[in-house]
């Protein structure tokens, strides 16, 4: 068994949640869609889905639409805003955000579209002063992260959406991070549009969630049949989304007790950082989600440092899983302005409710180690 | 997940010639060092060589490597395919021979070779006293150079 | 247990499918695109499945793009051919397209496009002259179906490809219902981008692949991390992929036994209009699809006959699923010029490899009784 530190990347399908999957993926195959019965009584299942995902969120049902990914849905999300109001050509977001963001605003920059990409402080906040100044009255859409998914870093949603709102912009957050790990009552909050991703909060790969607020003028962008209501083109994935819906469920349950993660989160740092000499917590000083932590250990490479933790079995990641072929330093840590000898050695410890305790004092006894063979092969160390 | 040969994980995991080498202080033998990249680009090497000059001979070489597996491994690779080559034998070495000892390397990784060629030919042009561009900024902090000097030769290294 | 007839609307997912994806449902949850060994060795199960897919097309593997569906396939495939040759602002398609296409069609000609809408004769078939009239240097795309999914008509794609070809157009097929029904040989053909839907060939909803021929400038239509090589973003469905693979490997193996299919669904169409006058089947002079049949019972509405049928536990369609909230009667059908008598009064079976001799004799059954009584309550009989 390996130790998996690496829930930010993906999470396991929770074993209940696969068993509710499993009659869809075999008796059940009907299509929700048909008119005979056998297909129909599918309908009913995404409809209890449907409600489970709302109700994690403090949404309404109708408010929720299935989609196939957290990318879909951030791309889903900025063509729907601009759409709703196609005068203005202006977008806000910030520079951490994920890539199914930036490089959706990238493209649309080379489409006359003007992008303010918001900056963040050392410890990966923003400054909502700057996102006030950069607002304008023909800024379509201010769209953000919930939290980070390299730091964990949470942003001030209901403020950001306050400021966005009066602006008459839409604000779409991408919580992929956050839904599951943090409480969300989008009942009596400013956000319009909000992107949640199954399979990291222990539904399977291939399923996400739009969020939609009632009343929003909403344009689909996967165009085709009349799926979710003529939202969302394309044959529902059924098992994927009663997957979803019995996540939501058990994510609600799980919140009581996200405590525990974050208890386990902050013996792995404290014992990093007091073992281990020039370590530091990246975004260690802002609020953040229970279960990351981003760990900088100096003047060694992450890359190394991952390969040394998988050999003892220990799943962690630089950077997000996404850009994991890129050779660059991680966009966020670099927004942060981090030093150098940061940039290229941080590491992502993200936990999840699985993680047990022993797993913890398995990576506080290895590392040490780990630091200390590859500081003693590197030109840098105490130079 | 790159897709690493044994070898490349076995140099990275249990590198040989780590490490500086002292200068003994002996008739007919000198000490140099060459050196590339920086902190700034996430790849550095420093290539410590041990030399005998009767016979423009490596006697021993020795590395100190900042960088990601493929780094660390070039880097020993490169220290054992030298030992006992003559200066002009080892100038004829490069990337791709590393990357041949190595058993191939991913080719977006094929740089990480480039690199412990460079710092050869760094170290023997120091030995020899000929001046090679230096890649400084005004402030006198490295620039990321490994991309810039490195490009034609990852393409010739790659066609 | 039901008569499940809809298989054009979707299949079961094949138990051996389900058996290939059921690990990656569980224990082997990692992220391919992380940097632990936990992750890779995910990587290479979607390289086989990749290769599954590529076999059953007579593709290579790179020239395969897993997504979420054919919905996403068709309207990535537009976007793609025109992102190619952005000054080209013509497309070229059929008026008895899926609405993936015709609603991407509908919005482009908004955006300033000109769509050309093939006709087809009652036959369902494609006219080539009319094609070769349409086309000039400025046509971005010509797309059409393999194979219609109401009538199961297939189009000749060859011919229709060389003709795209010779005018420089980019020739996309949207061949969800043909793949695992008819030999395909992409490497000796034509055809550009291929869409194919991984429900309708016995592997799981939510699941698709898009073929781009190599060397054809793509565009991603996904915007966000590396996944696909760039092509497509969001993590990847691992199970989904998975499933597909092992469903294209039992879809090649089943179609040297298609045969049985069309002898089955060639009784049912005998049987039919041999014991129920006024019956007739709707692109039946056409090459077909072996395991489609689209009857035409006259003066008696399409929604009755499958309530009817539904009683008895047949689950067959009028139309395509995705529409089938619609009222209009088929707009496949109507392209056809079909009498009204016909129109409203068509209905779709589509069987698959499970179908059995058995379920074709309870059809011919009860279907006599069901139509002479809808009849009797027909103003418009024997008029
Ligand atoms: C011909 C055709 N194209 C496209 C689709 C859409 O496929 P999906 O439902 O997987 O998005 C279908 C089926 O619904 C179809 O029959
Ligand atoms: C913050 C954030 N947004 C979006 C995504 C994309 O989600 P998916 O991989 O499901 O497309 C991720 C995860 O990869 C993420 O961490
Ligand atoms: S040394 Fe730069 S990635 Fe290996
Ligand atoms: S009478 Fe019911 S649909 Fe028209």
């Amino acid at each position: 068994m390996v130790t998996y530190l690496d829930n930010n990347a993906t999470t396991r399908t929770d074993p209940d949640v696969l068993a509710a999957m499993l009659p869809y993926l075999s008796e059940l195959y009907g299509n929700p869609s048909s008119m005979h019965s056998f297909g129909g009584q599918v309908g009913a299942a995404i409809e209890t889905a449907r409600e489970q995902v709302a109700s994690l969120l403090g949404a309404e049902p109708t408010e929720i639409i299935f989609n196939s990914c957290g990318s879909e849905g951030n791309n889903t999300a900025i063509h729907a805003a601009l759409a709703a109001q196609p005068e203005k050509r202006h977008i806000i977001t910030t520079a951490v955000e994920h890539p199914a963001i930036l490089a959706v605003c990238k493209h649309l920059e080379k489409r006359g579209y003007q992008v303010t990409y918001l900056s963040v402080n050392s410890r990966g906040e923003l400054d909502l002063m700057e996102l006030e100044a950069a607002m304008t009255g023909g800024t379509a859409l201010v769209t953000t992260m919930y939290a980070n998914n390299e730091t964990g870093v949470i942003f001030p949603v209901e403020q950001i959406g306050a400021i966005a709102q009066s602006y008459g912009a839409t604000y779409h957050v991408d919580a992929v991070q956050a839904v599951g790990k943090v409480p969300i009552n989008l009942a009596t909050s400013p956000i319009d549009l909000l992107t949640l991703s199954g399979h990291k909060l222990h539904a399977p790969k291939g399923i996400g969630a739009l969020y939609v607020r009632k009343g929003f003028r909403f344009r689909p962008f996967l165009l085709g049949g009349h799926q979710e209501r003529g939202r969302r083109a394309g044959t529902h994935n059924v098992p994927g989304i009663v997957g979803l819906g019995k996540a939501a469920e058990l994510a609600q349950i799980h919140l009581a007790h996200v405590q525990r993660e974050a208890e386990l989160r902050d013996m792995l740092e404290h014992g990093i950082l007091t073992t281990i000499p020039d370590t530091v917590v990246n975004g260690g000083g802002a609020p953040r989600l229970p279960n990351t932590t981003n760990i900088g250990f100096k003047y060694i490479e992450g890359e190394a440092i991952l390969f040394m933790l998988n050999r003892e079995g220990i799943c962690a990641s630089s950077g997000s899983a996404c850009t994991s072929g890129s050779l660059d330093p991680s966009h966020v840590l670099t927004a942060m302005g981090l030093p150098y000898t940061i940039l290229h050695g941080s590491i992502r410890f993200s936990l999840s409710r699985y993680t047990t305790e022993a797993e913890i004092r398995q990576v506080l006894t290895v590392m040490p180690e780990i630091v200390e063979r590859l500081r003693a092969l590197s030109p840098f160390n105490n130079d | 997940m790159w897709d690493y040969s044994e070898k490349v994980l076995e140099l990275f995991y249990n590198p040989i010639n780590q490490g500086t080498i002292d200068d003994p202080q002996e008739p007919d033998v000198a000490v140099v060092y060459g050196e590339v990249g920086s902190i700034a680009c996430g790849d550095a090497l420093r290539l410590h060589l041990k030399i005998q000059q009767s016979t423009d001979s490596i006697l021993d070489a020795r590395f100190q490597t900042f960088g990601c597996t493929s780094a660390i491994a070039s880097s020993s690779a490169l220290t054992e395919i030298i030992k006992g080559k003559t200066l002009d034998e080892a100038l004829h070495i490069t990337n791709q021979d590393i990357a041949d000892f190595l058993g191939g390397l991913p080719e977006a990784k094929m740089h990480c070779s480039v690199m412990g060629q460079e710092a050869l030919e760094a170290a023997i042009y120091k030995y020899r006293g000929i001046e090679v561009e230096h890649h400084e900024d005004d402030d006198g902090t490295l620039v990321c150079t490994c991309y810039g000097i490195s490009e034609k030769k990852i393409r010739r290294a790659i066609a």
